[in-house]
């Protein structure tokens, strides 16, 4: 783990209000796991803390996030220019944990991609990839992961079947039955919530990826939690013992 | 080479600078960047006698150029510290105080009971910002009857010195002080955060009540560590927006005489380090001996 | 066209929009930019019964997103105030509130009784910040007691709206707005300015002590407007590091039914226009008729 | 008076730690008269107020304004690079009035030529200008003025006499005694002090440029005083009736 000034390649409009923005790390990053993610460092005197985004994707020394103009931190990093500076603090927090099974189920909904995109690649072929989005404006945030084929979900209809993800998932769930497969996934808290009613019955194992607000991204101030069903400790943080949690773990 | 140990209740810091509690985790979070034998001393998140789960969702929110947090002082125990963390500063031989809490007098003192002295004890901090379940939830530390009482009663169990910890939020900080004074306590740390909140104007509602920290705190704390220090004998530490090494001067010679990093740590983690850095060059720069020397160099 | 009009004390102001007292001089001075006919209310600088000179210099000082002040409350005195600047603001049909100030009770109420009514005087603001010379120099709006005195008194010598103004350097800010509200006050200026200091760390001196202001006031100044607009039936104006119409609707979302600015018209002197103009964009885009229907939006 | 977006053109140091900003003005300034000034904002988050500066010149839409880094305020204003914008509140304050007279006077300290550099141009032949200044390297601050080829006064004697401008502008009293003229000063609280003892025999009429630390520059928050021996209201504001005043009016 370090806080890396790394030196902007790309800050490219992927979809409208969807940025790539790609960096050069001097040094290289400690080892990441898929899921792990990153602080940055916004440079504008109106946004104090540092802002989390998953990493998307890294190798030879170039890290990918992928991000979403929601607020002031965001917008203003989609301002950020080729050439200039980004510190990052990297990697962070506990990433998926991949076993070998038959089958491999990943569930995205929206930006919600890129907390998977580095994930999906390493699990390779034997997974089949669920995407869900407001409408087809939205597609191009699958990138390079058309390979997988993934089938697609749109709320307005506009591309593949009208709906959200989890109902289209659970169209495919007979075919997968037999098999022993593990969903992984990544979206806004309501998709994770029809996604745990709906795997509920056969508790399929599940390993799921949370977002909360957070201040250091580094364990130090507890203000990133969500509430488990540990009895001990329900208050766990999504930047230390997260964000990646057993779905079965987390109360929703 | 300049100085810049001093010395806090007869025991040798190796340097000023702390972290403030609650915004370095149990101590081991920052290893992977730097240890907590860098500090002068860790000072422990807010501890109770029982553990607390703290508070839902936001836990914190950004002001400009500030930080606001409800955590709702989430801690495992004081006995699970010990059993669990302790042991770690131990092999890392770095001196410690012991941040506590209680929402009545007896969880105070039961609380100040469970600490055994160590000679990697410093001191126990004691936060009086929390508040009084008994009194209709006022805060213990804005009247001055209750912190003549329940500093009076910690001071009775136990042997180690004793730091209290005060809230801004109060008529006359000097008459807090004083009062505790007069009770026993053995020194003070400078602010707390500031209660406020934030309105969100799109959803019109009310994400989070909290405590204010950050810069917008500095110029508040830096008047009361200066009134306290320059009027009542007893060492002051210093909290409250320090950013840099030139934040942490200005403390110091207000009359603090060590001083705690918090929210400065979530912007760049490095801070403390760089602070510690920045001391020390500081002094070679003015040709001071040793950091003692400027401790209230602006008391009249 | 949305409506950005209020009612206070049974005057119709065009627009919620203040200065805060102290930050548009006596007025004219900004005539070069824009009028104060723009204003809701022309709050005038703190007056007193006699001229004061203020302090020496430095009386500014820049803080990390913050000003610290210390005029010392220079002005020319409440009946100078009449005979040279009030005929500009009868012109100008612009209503007006008149901040005033003493440093004992007599002073006060002296200074109100000089004030004649008029139909355009909306309130009198009384500056609570100050030092009591007779009790050791304890500001009287530290003290429930101190305030209730003060403000029967002044209720008993004019029929003009009184303002209470408070400071953030209290206990307990509901407990003072009680003791005022039971002793007749009409309603509430949130806040005045946090005490501070800065120590000049080259110079190992105080360049200055002085109340700070601006956006590090916010969170503290927006509690507060919450807190007293929720739990009494008067009027509160809100103050405190406002910089654009968010900050405005904000205060006005948490219980304020008019705003004052005063900091962040030093930083871009057009800042009050650009509220007003942002506020009935607001309302627009929400398709909100009337401004009244956003004040307490956030009250439970 | 306006606040104006103006458009930089130029900001070149023109001797160590100094630095001679232009920038053009999309529309024109209203009249202004020479040791008036603007307040500049300067753009970085650290820097909360405006920075008070003299109109060192302005003609044709252009404005030049020539300071000192003193400060992280000034230090940040150095790095202005061409092409980016400043707001310029301007002009504000009072500054000298000109009547006819056989010989004027110019006394400048250091940067203080900033603040009387309009004037000297106005006021033309019959001007003799004095300048003091810690040493040669600072000579450059004359500019366009050398043709009034000015005293010149070093404290460490690098160039022209050696010692302070007012002891400089003493040896020449003698020459002026019998003339109707006025002196005209900017320069540092010091250097007007020993001005105001030098001219005190003869009471020579005389206007002086003064600074304090400012909040506004518009005269509405009081901030930026100046102790005058007016019984009624001895604080006068800086920028509102000053920087210049009747040196004899002024405690120093
Ligand atoms: C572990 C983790 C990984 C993330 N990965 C990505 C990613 O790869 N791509 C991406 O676009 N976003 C990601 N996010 C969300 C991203 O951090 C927020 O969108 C961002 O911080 C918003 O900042 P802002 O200043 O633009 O918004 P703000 O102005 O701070 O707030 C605007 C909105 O964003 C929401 N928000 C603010 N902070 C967070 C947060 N930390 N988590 C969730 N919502 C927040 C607020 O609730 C508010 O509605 C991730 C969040 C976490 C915790
Ligand atoms: C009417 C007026 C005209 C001026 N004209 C010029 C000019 O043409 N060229 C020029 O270089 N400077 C001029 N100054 C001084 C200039 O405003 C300050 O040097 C500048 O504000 C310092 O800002 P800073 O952030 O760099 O310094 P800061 O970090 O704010 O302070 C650093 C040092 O500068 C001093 N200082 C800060 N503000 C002022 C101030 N307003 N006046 C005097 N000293 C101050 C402080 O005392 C401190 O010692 C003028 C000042 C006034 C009031
Ligand atoms: C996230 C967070 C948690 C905190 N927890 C505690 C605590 O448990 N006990 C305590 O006495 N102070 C606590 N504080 C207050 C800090 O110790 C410190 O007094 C305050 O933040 C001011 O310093 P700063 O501006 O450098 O952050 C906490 C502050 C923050 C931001
Ligand atoms: C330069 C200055 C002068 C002030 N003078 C007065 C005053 O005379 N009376 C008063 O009640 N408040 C005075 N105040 C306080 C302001 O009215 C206001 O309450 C405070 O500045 C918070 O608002 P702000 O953050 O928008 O500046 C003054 C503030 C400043 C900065
Ligand atoms: S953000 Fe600080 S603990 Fe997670
Ligand atoms: S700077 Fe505000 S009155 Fe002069």
């Amino acid at each position: 783990m370090d806080d890396i000034e790394a030196k902007v390649l790309s800050n490219d409009q992927i979809a409208p209000g969807y940025f790539l923005l790609k960096a050069k790390l001097p040094k290289p990053m400690d080892p990441a796991t898929p899921g792990q993610f990153v602080m940055v460092k916004v440079s504008d005197s109106e946004v104090f803390l540092r802002r989390p985004f998953s990493i998307y994707d890294y190798n030879r020394g170039i890290l990918s996030v992928m991000y979403k103009v929601v607020g002031k931190g965001t917008a203003s990093m989609s301002t950020t220019r080729k050439g200039s500076t980004v510190s990052v603090l990297c990697p962070l927090g506990q990433g998926f944990t991949i076993q070998d099974r038959e089958a491999y189920v990943v569930v995205a909904g929206g930006i919600g991609i890129a907390g998977v995109h580095a994930l999906a690649k390493r699990l390779g072929r034997k997974t089949s990839l669920f995407f869900g989005c407001t409408g087809k404006t939205e597609l191009p945030l699958i990138g390079d992961l058309t390979p997988f084929d993934p089938h697609v979900a749109t709320l307005d209809g506009s591309a593949g079947f009208r709906g959200n993800v989890v109902q289209l998932l659970s169209k495919h769930l007979e075919t997968l039955k037999e098999k022993d497969f593990e969903v992984f996934a990544c979206g806004p808290e309501n998709m994770l919530r029809s996604l745990k009613k709906l795997l509920e019955k056969q508790r399929v194992p599940c390993q799921a990826s949370f977002e909360e607000r957070m201040a250091c991204g580094l364990g130090l101030c507890f203000g990133c939690v969500k509430k488990t069903v540990d009895e001990e400790d329900p208050y766990k943080r999504v930047c230390k013992e997260g964000p990646v949690f057993d779905l079965w773990q987390v109360c929703l | 080479m300049a100085s810049l140990s001093v010395k806090l209740f007869g025991r040798t810091l190796r340097n000023p600078v702390m972290n403030a509690s609650g915004t370095l985790g149990y101590g081991e979070e920052i290893e992977p960047l730097w240890g907590v034998e860098t500090l002068g001393a860790y000072v422990t998140k807010g501890l109770s006698l029982k553990p607390h789960h703290g508070n839902p969702v936001p836990r914190v929110w950004e002001e400009r150029r500030g930080l606001i947090n409800s955590i709702g002082l989430q801690n495992i125990g004081v006995d699970r510290f010990f059993n669990e963390h302790f042991a770690f500063f131990k092999e890392k031989k770095t001196p410690i105080i012991v941040n506590f809490f209680g929402f009545t007098e007896d969880e105070y003192v039961a609380c100040a009971e469970r600490i055994k002295p160590d000679k990697l004890i410093v001191a126990l901090e004691m936060n009086l910002s929390c508040p009084n379940v008994k009194r209709g939830g006022i805060s213990f530390g804005k009247d001055p009857d209750m912190v003549h009482q329940i500093v009076k009663l910690v001071k009775a169990v136990t042997p180690i010195p004793l730091i209290a910890k005060l809230t801004p939020e109060v008529k006359n900080i000097r008459e807090i002080a004083q009062a505790a004074f007069e009770a026993g306590v053995d020194g003070f740390t400078l602010l707390n955060t500031i209660p406020s909140m934030v309105v969100d104007v799109e959803k019109r509602s009310i994400p989070i009540r909290g405590g204010l920290s950050g810069p917008a705190l500095r110029p508040v704390a830096l008047k009361a560590v200066y009134e306290i220090s320059s009027s009542l004998p007893l060492p002051v530490l210093g909290a409250g927006g320090i950013m840099n090494s030139n934040d942490a001067l200005s403390f110091i010679m207000a009359g603090a005489c060590a001083v705690q990093v918090g929210t400065a740590t979530f912007i760049d983690p490095y801070t403390i380090p760089k602070i510690i850095k920045g001391l020390g060059e500081y002094l070679e720069r003015c040709r001071c001996p040793r950091i003692t020397g400027i401790v209230g160099a602006v008391h009249g």
